[in-house]
């Protein structure tokens, strides 16, 4: 355990991508939507209320209400609350790992899921692996704070392989980031 | 090689089939009085028609198959491969697709193009080279033409939004615009297009040949909380376009220089219920789809995939299609309607027949008058809807 | 109407060919797999009662006890005995014409029919239509007399698409050739 | 590039999709104590192993997927384009894929080739330009390799027969062999490979160095009245290849220089039925389906798909699966199964486990010795099941 400090994160980011590596155009590219995209909101609240997430049983979606934690095979693990596609868990991968000959896309959508055994939430990176054919197994579409295409981070439906050498979908992983 | 030769190509293969049967020793067939044997041919197609739909396969499909809403009936069918983007020429000559393809298949060199098919052969006429565009279909807004069908804009995000600029009398990619924080084109005549933003605004972005002026409007919507479903409608002839959002807020605004923004009606309280919010828990009828809505324009009738549940159900397919008259704001008609259909457009002429498809694939064709189910299509494809618009 | 003479045709081809064309690679090709290739009957009796094929209602397939002369559309019009595929005729072609875009392949599979009408068997060409996505509309699978790949010309499954600009398979049509 | 260096790179991804959320000035993230941020990977896969079936996605489809027959689970998937045939390198280093791509995907030009995958890291590691194959799918025998794995034979038809001989070492084509009126590899160790005609007998074609003598068997079977399925099977340890027509004749034949055919048996009679015949109206358990038949190498257990019906319903789906001792020429096992299953394979360890499925994808695991339905498997594939075979 750590203590998740976004700052920190942005300057590890910035020595590593100074160190020079061919996604630097991918990375760039992104960096600049990012600065000139105006800032959001993780949970849908109004931005008044953003420092205060209401976190009550009311609050919780449906998704939320029936959510597990023990299997990550299945659609209504906690984590999924914002997928859309072939879990890889069930398609030879793991909740954060690729299938074999598949490649992580660097750059993935965003979701925060509540996770039912402590009640908080937190921020999953829905990385797509990519360059084989579609998997096919354990299909979900899950639609928890997921948002339309001017707010790509939010978004489910972009095939997100950027940067990778092909941009074939897959399946998709849920990687746990930290708390939202 | 032009088309007749190809023809006379194809009868001397028609030739080879019965040569295939000659040699076989029947001594009954030289013996026999049979119909002349048939020759191949290939149909030409009529230009774009009103009450045609032209539906995407679905995911991962590669065609867009037309369908005669009058008779439920299969015409043609565009090439139209993985997560490409069609648009129909508003002169009715051309279909133009979007499209990004790799020299292997599953890898290899990535190519992104325009291609250029004859509407009457349906062949492959011209291809145009694009720096790039987002790959993920199923949304009317990422690549567009203006009235005059000159210019075509296409949506690129690589993970940085922009838009092509491509000369369509030229066929050439003529500049790329920047469009950060924004995504999809609304046209607007005269002056470029315009883009629903994360900021909740629209942007207006003004070409003036090698440059281009962006406004935007007044912050109108929250993009995380309560999104605008980015398959907007756009009416030619009002210069107007129509928005839901997943509350079921429908907002229409005027393009231009300056976009006026109506103020927003509740679908909900268009049918005497109460407005729909984001609260989970509350039930009510919402909104949902990949394209969720449709209008006929001759009419000024929204047309909305309606189904019950709690906020967060933006993809869930239909239970009814709800009719609303925009001008009045009221809704006018219910269908109820099986399958959980998540796609719908409506044709453009005065029988305004409506098709609806889900992930199945299994289409209906629904006369928006009677709410009659007039024809179903098994196999007709779960994805995007697209119709001839009214100039 | 004509008399089928399969020789006058076998020379037809002949002047045809030595005309000259770009496909004159397939027919050759084709020509040469025919003549090592040996002969064979067209409806499943042994060679030696081939001179009287037994067109009797007991000597039907089940195909042919239902085949209907009225709808090319369905999958049990007498013609698609052995079609395997979408029917163009589904697809916005007809009975022996591609939808636009198509392109019809030179060369093609056989079947032999009977026609309900008059009690006799046909020749039918399955021709494919090519060069577009696969049709999905009408989708039939007939197997009388269809054998399995050392017999091609009878084998339903291969994608007859040679000589043509694009091998993608479309649909189907059922030309009538002559009598069988 | 290594895997590491790939590695490494996407932990850097990692931190990308760290900073977009540290970009958004929630003041809750940094007051947050959380577990830590996982990082990506990816995972290697064990080489071929004797208990997994490998299941093509049906017509279309881009994929083999790997499900391992004792639990049911997916383990990976082979690249494996539309209509393209597998093959498993007898050393388990490598899974080769014969494959015909465009370079536009549905246009452009057209690239025969052989694709060589790591088994471990199903990475493409080679390709192995050929001069053509048949495109078809859904054959075993089209593509097969010698028990060495040193040499390929990838059958080809354009429309005329031939055979492609590659040098899997060099990973070269080395030359075609025409053979006309006969189809699909049989293996013949130490001669080259033999084939089923359409004369009713089989080819065999005795490879020597640059040329070859082909020699052909008595005509045996009517290709034409009572064709064998393609689809034979072959045991390496016996030099045996197993073969059934469609009434349901069972034939072995010794390869060799001089291939010796054995006297068939029938199915039906196996099991003291009647045996079927050719006749119309005639109502009798007939093999049917794609890859109808399954060889249990290591008990001599032959498995066939059976459904009642008439003549000519060779391509019906499956009532009833038929465990058939070869050597006592018996019927041991009666299994009924649902979903008309249309290919059939069978792990060749002492498990004995049986996958069948059908068009619609559905796959079943089946234990033959009890006929228990061990898994069901949505979405598997509809298409040919391949399994590692003992050498």
């Amino acid at each position: 355990m750590k203590r998740f400090n976004p700052d920190a994160m942005g300057e590890k980011l910035l020595r590593r991508f100074a160190g020079g590596t061919s996604r630097r155009g991918i990375l760039a590219r992104m960096g600049a939507a990012l600065v000139a995209a105006p800032v959001f909101p993780l949970l849908p609240v109004s931005r008044a209320e953003a420092a205060k997430p209401d976190r009550s049983p009311e609050a919780k979606t449906a998704f939320a209400r029936s959510a597990q934690t023990t299997d990550q095979t299945k659609c209504n693990y906690w984590r999924y609350c914002a997928i859309d596609g072939a879990l890889c868990t069930c398609c030879g991968g793991g909740i954060h790992t690729c299938p074999a000959g598949a490649e992580p896309s660097p750059v993935s959508w965003v979701g925060s899921c509540i996770n039912p055994d402590d009640g908080k939430a937190y921020m999953i990176a829905y990385r797509d692996c990519c360059g084989k054919p579609a998997c096919g197994q354990c299909n979900c579409d899950n639609t928890d704070r997921e948002t339309q295409l001017y707010l790509p981070q939010l978004n489910n439906n972009v095939i997100w392989c950027f940067g990778t050498s092909s941009m074939e979908y897959h399946c998709s992983t849920a990687m746990m980031i930290g708390a939202a | 090689m032009t088309l007749e030769r190809k023809v006379s190509r194809v009868v001397l293969g028609s030739m080879l089939a019965g040569s295939l049967a000659g040699l076989a020793p029947l001594p009954a067939i030289a013996e026999t009085v049979v119909p002349e044997a048939e020759e191949p041919g290939v149909m030409t197609m009529e230009p774009p028609k009103a009450n045609w739909f032209y539906v995407r396969g679905g995911w991962g499909s590669a065609g867009s198959s037309i369908f005669d809403a009058s008779t439920g009936k299969m015409v043609g069918m565009v090439n139209t491969s993985r997560d490409s983007d069609l648009a129909i020429d508003p002169s009715g000559k051309f279909y133009y697709v979007a499209e990004t393809i790799w020299s292997k298949v599953n890898r290899g060199t990535r190519q992104d193009l325009i291609s250029v098919y004859d509407s009457k052969t349906l062949k492959l006429v011209s291809e145009i080279p694009t720096p790039g565009r987002l790959i993920v279909g199923g949304f009317t807004t990422n690549f567009v033409l203006t009235d005059d069908g000159k210019t075509a804009y296409d949506y690129n995000f690589d993970p940085a939004s922009s838009v092509n600029i491509i000369d369509m009398v030229k066929r050439k990619f003529v500049r790329a615009v920047e469009l950060p924080g924004c995504a999809g084109m609304i046209l607007n005549p005269g002056v470029g297009f315009s883009s629903l933003c994360a900021d909740g605004t629209i942007a207006t972005v003004a070409i003036k040949g090698a440059t281009q002026d962006i406004t935007r409007t007044e912050p109108f919507f929250d993009a995380a909380a309560d999104p605008i479903f980015s398959n907007t409608l756009y009416d030619r002839k009002k210069k107007q376009v129509v928005m839901v959002s997943y509350t079921g807020l429908v907002r229409t605004a005027s393009v231009g220089a300056k976009v006026e923004v109506s103020a927003p009606f509740s679908l909900q309280e268009a049918g005497g219920m109460k407005a729909a919010d984001v609260k989970p828990l509350d039930i009510a009828w919402y909104p949902g789809g990949m394209q969720p809505i449709a209008l006929h324009r001759p009419s000024g009738t929204l047309w909305v995939l309606m189904h019950k549940g709690e906020y967060w159900s933006h993809k869930e397919g239909a239970e009814e299609i709800w009719g609303i008259n925009l001008a009045t704001r009221k809704l006018i008609k219910r269908i109820p309607v099986e399958g959980e259909p998540g796609n719908i457009q409506i044709t453009q002429d005065d029988a305004a027949l409506i098709m609806v498809n889900g992930y199945k694939g299994k289409a209906l064709i629904i006369d928006s008058k009677t709410g009659e189910v007039k024809h179903e299509i098994e196999n007709a494809g779960g994805g995007l809807i697209t119709v001839v618009e009214p100039m």
